[in-house]
């Protein structure tokens, strides 16, 4: 399917053979700026900062806790930040609070940022002015039960579009960037946590690493001939990245994490490398599945012959 | 949704279309859009490409070695038979909308003529309604960068610094105050139809009979079926090839459709992650 | 505005309050959209005119608003076009407000190599004097078998067609008495 | 045929889908697939320039079958009538009517008149010098101005006479068969069959068939005797003068029909009225004479004439000066634009006024008019937008290859600002000879000026600078009526005044409501006697808008107002049968209403009212009294249509096919290859693509786009057309993009021996080549909207294409010359005129 036809080939013959529009896009291309990808990385790292935060007070591993609670403070502001440099009319960021709309995750997804990122960054502050009390409880279980979703609803945001590649993999999206997102928080604890007090983030990381590779390679596999784009331009180039960063970190951590420190550090930094990379990979896998009319034709195609 | 507006909508029919592109011009003048790129494509005689934040009427031209009827007498006439496509595309105001599902500010909405239209105060320009749309409709109007960006305009048009989604209204203003939208007025052959939906569905079922029993060759209707994925569109289309061909998609579905199952399985995702990270605690400290 | 005004012009409240639960339909609504008209309703006069590019005399609306052209559109009452327009007739508006559109004079002074500003009155009085004077150079009263001839070969005038038949019964009334016969218009093009 | 009404006039097309939709054959025949041949029922591709051989094939047809409309070709044609026996048609003398003088290149036409007539007083032009080759040959006036009365002398109502003009036109197209056209035209048997049956199939009491055609025709040196043909199929098949059918000129300015009835043209005053020649006419009387046709409406030429010069000259004219006719410039040779054109290059031509036209990118051969203005002492502009006429000299494309140099050019210009339509009052005359008022709805801004404005002001000011003038040489502009009522600060005139003057008034200053009322005794004036009513009642008929829906008729009537008296068809009636019942009830559309004793129907008659379809004129008839009752063509001298036209074209009385001045072809009929009569310029300025010259070797035509209009002023300037259509292109057809290794998307340099320019290559079957006698000839396609000026710039197709010109109208041939194509962008700067020269050293060797 090429574009304006080159050489003596007649506008009419190619019109003939044409199973496209000259070759254009039939779905227009995300808009999104990088802010986005950046954005997907630091959302889970908040949401799933906050589970940390929350299992760890609830098992007296305070240590640990309060570093989550300061990462997680720190993502869920860094976070909208992020979001109104993107918008087109950044003055106007107030208007996502305008209504909500279950039908439209970044809606549903706003009001999660919005409650959520207040929550921590209040029981953050009450933390750091060593203030304790009913406030700061509630503050922390609120920044709790809302994080698993700020981790996960990027996935439906994505999978919610007329994009092929995201749409046809709406099963694994919410569950590869939770599994991501758990990675990532539990790397980034894995680092800013004394060894002694860092075993559940070692293990979120691993776990959270092993678990986003195999639903990315379960991912590529089930979308068929529009997965390829995974194995094409930024998107593959990405994915080998975020690919091989997670497994070596998660391998670090698993044998050397325990005992050194800048083992762990290392590893931590590598997952959190290989999840931003993963992030960007799904990001720009779907500005290409847009790009070429085919995956739309043909997704669509198989989809009514079945 | 005013209950007493009757939906409305377009219906094109390609078979008349002269492609003199005069529904481009006239949405423009009226809705004040810019002129955006001296662009030649070589693409037969479409230099506008696609639709887009800057144009919400697109004339597609295909040209064949195909004959545009298939009954003997003139078909047989020519050794090498020829026809030339051309079908103006417009927003297709769908019955499920995936752009005004998705939007979250609720700049797009619902007119209480069964419209779908960006509320230019509103939209804040997320572009989350982009790549909702199947149609590739919708797009960002971009604030120029430099200013020989800055596409020609008419004197009316306010400063295009912009950012904001931008789409066919169906001349929501026009319609308020009682007149037709711009482009169906000004199509001199009536290719685009504009009246209540129910109305035009049988005007198109009565025009693809008469098509289908001349042997029109591949004469379709598309988009006027209310079980497809969207739920039929208010701005639906008597075809003479298959959809591709025109740049639109062979069987479009609103994004939401799955969004029940989507957020279940993004519920249970979640819970998952809860899960997962309360594992990691398990075994305590070592 | 009073809190509860506030409140209840708050969209995510109509939500609930006028049944509008997924958001997509009236709540959404704006206050812009609401009172939203179109522009030509607020236009100070509508005047009935004819298309100015071919010659199948497609009727056309004129709306002004404080002295300017604010749209242009086809005129249903005309039995020629019925309200119709073609890409050229559409962009009227754009032709009679075109950027390029220039709204002075500008003079080029013999071996000039650029232009210069002059007003129009001035302008119109030098073109007096030219004819004037081309015309008493180039004078033929006769031809050299002694024919009356009355006339001057020296000065042309091209174009018509674009014009309204008054401005062409002007020019050839005045270029006739003037003794110029070289007057033509796209009528070969 | 030689129209692209689709593109070039798509709401007039409305009208077209809409028949076809109720089931009529739209046949579109043309060198190009357009955007109308993808809309017609058939299209039918031809070699550019072999239109007469087509159309012959269809009067052949016709004849040979037996498919003619008997009743009304012997009744309302001059096919009975008898000519001269010393007429000789071209197949007699190899491509030569008789009458050939070799010396001046020019036809006598004396031997083809109508038996019995003498020709001494048919046009008094042709006395003292003046020929046929010089334009008009008597005006529209001198129309069989020599018949005794309505009734030519000889006719045979059998048609067998072998003299008569029915068995001279059964001889004349006899060699044009079906095989025939298919040679020449380089279509299929089967093709031209189908067509010419549809036409035979559709035509008698109950049927009728159109024919469009635009410059599509005009743009050749045969492009008179194109329509000629066209007029002679209509008038076999009985389509003249009916609803439904016809010949619809489709016109693409506004107002082209109303500058050339209200001319601006050099051979004519208005309503057509002859411009007189030097030497011609010793007086008035003369003049009136020689152009008074006995019968028919040209019988009161008289007062046709008397009544402008009243209207000019006011009180000043009076029966004992000659009401001023001496006042009126005499012409005794051809002053169109082109010949114009080469005196402004030979600098005898000094000032120059355009307004509204763009001849350095409009006008054939563009770069002739650009060298010649840049000849002048001074040039006026006047434009919405700073074109390419009026900056030539700052960046027009000799700037650019130092042919000229800014320093070097002594022309002063001014440019002013023009009023566009929305910012004046004023009627155009549409395609129909309709006449509509458009109404003013702002002020022109800053130094915008109407045109009305800047001549009558510039009128004012120069009878203000000779009021003391004694010479007198200028009394005629001082004597001349110029007092209009104006309003406004800018002291605009009234366009409603100018157009009262053209109604014209009597006597007592009262509006006339018809042409029937004008006298020749000076009691009436009237600037322009067909447009005579268009006030009637002092009202504007003109600016009349009942809308359709209000209309009684689907004529529309109380819709504007249709010169002459508001007829919506002419000679009207030719759609009743000779006793003046409708020729059918579903074609029913003028009458006689025996009861009521008059014609009427549902358009106004064109006839006169009270004439009885029995009425035979008295041998004493003069004028329109002298015209027959079942004569429905009450212009003509003796009533009928002609087949045949004895008088009034310079190149023949009957068309045949002769190739275009550029043709890589010999004529398949005739040793002569090309009109003889054709108008050529033979200057070094004016180079011709020799015949057949293999460096030449295709066929160019140029044309328009939907998206553009004309040379691109209107649409070049407008943000939403430009962007439509953003480049200049050429169109050819892939087996020639082989041939010249041209890549779709590229670029290509199309060179003739005049120039070369470029253009982005779009590749297409549309263009497709065609077997003309045996050999594939190629055909390339290029619009001619572009310029170095504007939003959108590019190459002027003009610039390609020459002067050789239609000797009836000196029209341009630029839909068939000939070219080459190469592949890339053309050289820049001073390399361009060396590569055009070099071409055309190759050409050398090229065979006539």
């Amino acid at each position: 399917m090429t574009g304006t036809p080159s050489g003596k080939r007649s506008v009419t013959e190619l019109g003939s053979q044409m199973r496209s529009y000259y070759g254009r896009p039939i779905v227009k291309e995300p808009v999104w700026q990088p802010e986005i990808p950046f954005y997907l990385w630091t959302g889970g790292i908040g949401g799933a900062s906050s589970v940390l935060h929350g299992v760890a007070r609830l098992t007296g591993n305070h240590e640990l806790a309060k570093r989550t609670l300061l990462i997680g403070a720190a993502a869920d502001a860094v976070s909208p930040l992020l979001l109104i440099s993107d918008l087109g009319r950044p003055e106007r960021f107030l208007n996502m609070f305008r209504v909500f709309k279950v039908t439209s995750p970044m809606s549903v997804g706003s009001w999660i940022l919005g409650v959520s990122g207040t929550a921590s960054a209040t029981a953050a502050a009450l933390e750091l002015l060593g203030l304790r009390g009913p406030m700061k409880w509630l503050a922390e279980a609120v920044s709790f039960v809302t994080g698993p979703p700020l981790a996960t609803y990027t996935g439906a945001l994505f999978a919610n579009t007329a994009i092929p590649v995201w749409s046809e993999a709406r099963d694994e999206l919410p569950w590869l960037f939770g599994a991501s997102a758990s990675a990532s928080a539990g790397a980034a604890a894995l680092i800013a946590t004394p060894a002694e007090s860092a075993a559940p983030a070692r293990r979120a990381a691993i776990g959270g690493s092993l678990a986003a590779l195999g639903l990315a390679e379960l991912m590529e596999r089930k979308l068929g001939v529009v997965g390829e784009v995974y194995k094409q331009g930024d998107a593959g180039r990405y994915g080998k990245i975020a690919k091989a960063a997670t497994a070596a970190g998660a391998a670090l951590i698993a044998t050397r994490g325990k005992r050194s420190r800048a083992a762990a550090a290392l590893g931590g930094t590598l997952v959190l490398a290989g999840e931003l990379a993963l992030r960007w990979s799904v990001f720009r896998a779907g500005f290409q599945s847009a790009a070429d009319p085919k995956y739309t034709v043909i997704t669509q195609k198989e989809r009514s012959r079945a | 949704m005013n209950a007493t507006a009757e939906r409305v909508g377009f219906f094109t029919d390609t078979s008349v279309c002269i492609g003199c592109k005069a529904c481009e011009v006239a949405c423009k003048e009226w809705n004040l859009v810019p002129e955006d790129g001296l662009v030649w494509t070589g693409d037969s005689y479409d230099n506008t490409s696609e639709l887009g934040a800057n144009t919400w009427r697109h004339v597609a031209f295909v040209e064949q070695r195909a004959p545009l009827r298939l009954d003997g007498d003139v078909a047989t006439l020519d050794a090498e038979p020829m026809r030339w496509l051309m079908e103006s595309d417009v927003c297709k105001h769908c019955t499920h909308a995936g752009c005004l599902d998705v939007c979250p500010t609720g700049a797009l909405f619902r007119t209480e003529f069964g419209t779908v239209v960006v509320q230019e105060d509103v939209c804040n320009g997320c572009g989350y309604c982009v790549p909702a749309c199947p149609f590739g409709v919708l797009d960002k109007r971009h604030l120029p960068r430099k200013p020989d960006d800055m596409p020609l305009q008419l004197p009316l048009l306010g400063k295009n610094e912009d950012g904001r989604v931008w789409k066919c209204t169906l001349c929501y203003d026009r319609l308020k105050g009682g007149h037709e939208p711009a482009c169906a007025q000004a199509c001199p052959t009536k290719s685009i139809q504009f009246g209540e939906l129910d109305e035009l569905r049988e005007r198109a079922d009565k025009r693809l009979e008469k098509l289908q029993a001349e042997q029109w060759n591949g004469a379709r209707l598309y988009g006027r079926d209310e079980d497809d994925g969207v739920g039929g569109f208010g701005a639906f289309f008597l075809l003479l090839d298959e959809p591709e061909v025109y740049g639109l998609p062979p069987d479009p579905v609103v994004p939401t459709k799955h969004l029940p199952r989507l957020w279940a399985s993004t519920a249970l995702a979640s819970a998952a992650v809860f899960a997962g990270v309360a594992l990691a605690f398990l075994g305590g400290r070592e | 505005m009073s809190l509860t005004r506030l409140l209840e012009s708050w969209p995510l409240v109509r939500q609930v309050r006028e049944g509008d639960r997924l958001g997509v339909g009236k709540a959404a609504q704006s206050t812009r959209s609401r009172e939203l008209r179109p522009r030509i309703a607020d236009a100070d006069h509508v005047v009935q005119s004819v298309c100015p590019y071919c010659a199948v005399g497609c009727g056309q609306l004129v709306y002004a608003e404080a002295g300017n052209v604010v749209q242009i559109e086809g005129d249903p009452a005309s039995p020629i076009s019925r309200g119709r327009l073609c890409p050229k007739g559409s962009a009227s508006l754009g032709y009679a407000t075109s950027p390029l559109r220039e709204a002075k004079v500008k003079y080029r002074r013999p071996h000039g190599t650029e232009w210069e500003e002059l007003p129009l009155d001035r302008a119109m009085d030098m073109i007096a004097d030219r004819v004037i004077a081309t015309r008493r150079e180039t004078w033929q009263a006769e031809d050299d078998e002694g024919n009356p001839t009355r006339r001057t070969l020296g000065i042309a005038n091209l174009g018509g067609a674009t014009l309204d038949n008054e401005e062409n019964y002007l020019i050839k009334k005045l270029m006739t008495a003037l003794g110029i016969v070289q007057v033509e218009n796209q009528a070969r093009i | 045929m030689g129209s692209n009404m689709a593109e070039n006039h798509p709401v007039g097309f409305q009208w077209v889908m809409e028949a076809r939709e109720r089931g009529a054959k739209v046949i579109h025949v043309d060198p190009r697939f357009t955007r109308t041949s993808a809309m017609a029922t058939q299209w039918t591709g031809i070699r550019a320039g072999s239109d007469i051989a087509f159309l012959g094939g269809i009067v052949h047809y016709i004849l040979e079958h037996d498919r003619w409309f008997h009743d009304y070709v012997v009744n309302y044609t001059n096919a009975p009538v008898i000519v001269r026996d010393d007429f000789r048609d071209t197949e007699d003398l190899d491509g030569f009517f008789s009458g050939w003088n070799r010396d001046e290149q020019a036809y006598d036409p004396e031997t083809w008149q109508y038996e019995g007539m003498d020709m001494h007083a048919a046009a008094g032009g042709r006395e003292k010098g003046f020929t046929a080759k010089s334009g008009h040959a008597a005006g529209e006036g001198g129309g069989g101005s020599a018949l005794p009365h309505g009734e030519p002398p000889d006719e045979d109502p059998t048609l067998e006479h072998p003299r008569c003009v029915f068995q001279i036109l059964k001889r004349h197209f006899a060699r044009y068969t079906p095989e025939f056209v298919a040679k020449a035209c380089g279509c299929s048997v089967e093709e031209f069959v189908a067509v010419a049956d549809a036409l035979c199939d559709s035509s008698g009491r109950e049927r009728t068939s159109a024919i469009v055609y635009s410059v599509g025709w005009t743009q050749h040196t045969v492009g008179v005797q194109y329509i000629r043909t066209a007029a002679i199929v209509q008038l076999l098949l009985g389509n003249m003068g009916r609803p439904g059918g016809g010949i619809l000129a489709l016109r693409g300015h506004a107002s082209i029909q109303g500058s050339t009835d209200i001319p601006t043209l050099y051979d004519i005053l208005p309503g057509y009225l002859t411009m007189p020649h030097v030497g011609a006419y010793d007086d008035l009387a003369h003049y009136v004479d020689a152009n008074t046709s006995r019968a028919g409406w040209w019988g009161n030429f008289g007062s046709y004439a008397v009544s402008l010069l009243k209207a000019y000259w006011g009180e000043h004219a009076t029966k004992d000066n000659d009401f001023c006719f001496d006042y009126l410039p005499r012409i005794d040779q051809d002053n169109s634009i082109y010949k114009c054109v080469f005196d402004m290059f030979d600098g005898s031509v000094k000032g120059f006024f355009v307004v509204g036209e763009n001849p350095a990118v409009g006008s054939s051969h563009a770069k002739l008019h650009r060298l010649a203005m840049a000849k002048l002492d001074w040039l006026v502009v006047r434009d919405l937008v700073d074109i390419e006429s009026s900056s030539f000299w700052l960046d027009g494309p000799e700037i650019e290859t130092g042919e000229l140099e800014t320093k070097q050019i002594a022309t002063e210009v001014f440019f002013l600002p023009a009023a566009s339509h929305v910012e004046k009052d004023g009627s155009f005359t549409n395609t129909q000879r309709l006449l509509q008022w458009h109404f003013k709805a702002v002020d022109p801004k800053d130094d915008c000026r109407s045109e009305l404005w800047f001549y009558f002001h510039l009128g004012r000011l120069i009878r203000q600078k000779l009021a003391d003038a004694k010479d007198e040489r200028d009394r005629p502009i001082l004597e001349l009526t110029w007092d209009y009522p104006v309003a406004g600060d800018i002291e605009e005139p009234s366009a409603d005044a100018v157009l009262a003057e053209i109604n014209g008034w009597n006597a007592k200053h009262e509006p006339l409501s018809s042409y029937k009322e004008l006298e020749n005794d000076g009691s009436t004036a009237c600037g322009c006697w067909i447009y005579c009513g268009v006030r009637a009642e002092g009202v504007n008929q003109a600016a009349r808008k009942k809308p359709r829906w209000e209309q009684e008729h689907h004529t529309a009537l109380e819709w504007a107002w249709a010169w002459p008296a508001n007829r919506r068809i002419i000679y009207n009636r030719a759609s009743a049968d000779p006793d003046g019942k409708p020729w059918s009830e579903r074609k029913r559309y003028v009458w006689w209403d025996e009861a009521e004793e008059k014609w009427t129907g549902i358009d106004v008659p064109d006839f006169d009212e009270e004439k009885r379809p029995d009425y035979v004129p008295p041998d004493d008839a003069k004028g329109p009294a002298a015209i027959a009752g079942n004569h429905p063509f009450i212009m003509q001298a003796d009533g009928r249509g002609w087949l045949y036209a004895p008088h009034g074209l310079v190149d023949g009385p009957l068309p045949a096919h002769f190739e275009p001045d550029e043709s890589p072809f010999r004529n398949p009929l005739y040793g002569q290859r090309a009109n003889p009569a054709r108008q050529q310029f033979d200057r070094p300025e004016n180079p011709t693509n020799p015949a057949g010259s293999p460096a030449y070797p295709f066929v160019v035509t140029t044309y328009r786009l939907t998206e553009h209009h004309t040379a691109g002023g209107m649409s070049r300037s407008v943000p939403h057309l430009a962007e439509l259509q953003p480049a200049m292109f050429v169109e050819v057809h892939p087996e020639l993009a082989e041939l010249r290794q041209l890549e779709h998307g590229g670029w290509a340099t199309i060179v003739t021996t005049r120039a070369a320019i470029e253009a982005r290559v779009l590749v297409t079957d549309r263009m497709k080549p065609r077997m003309v006698d045996g050999r594939r000839i190629h055909q390339v396609g290029l619009p001619y909207h572009w310029g170095s000026k504007g939003l959108t710039t590019g190459d002027a197709a003009n610039d390609l294409s020459g002067l050789a010109l239609d000797p009836n109208v000196h029209i341009q041939e630029v839909k068939a010359f000939t070219c080459d194509v190469r592949p890339g962008r053309r050289p820049r700067g001073a390399d361009l005129p060396a590569f055009v020269e070099r071409v055309r050293r190759e050409a050398e060797g090229g065979d006539e």
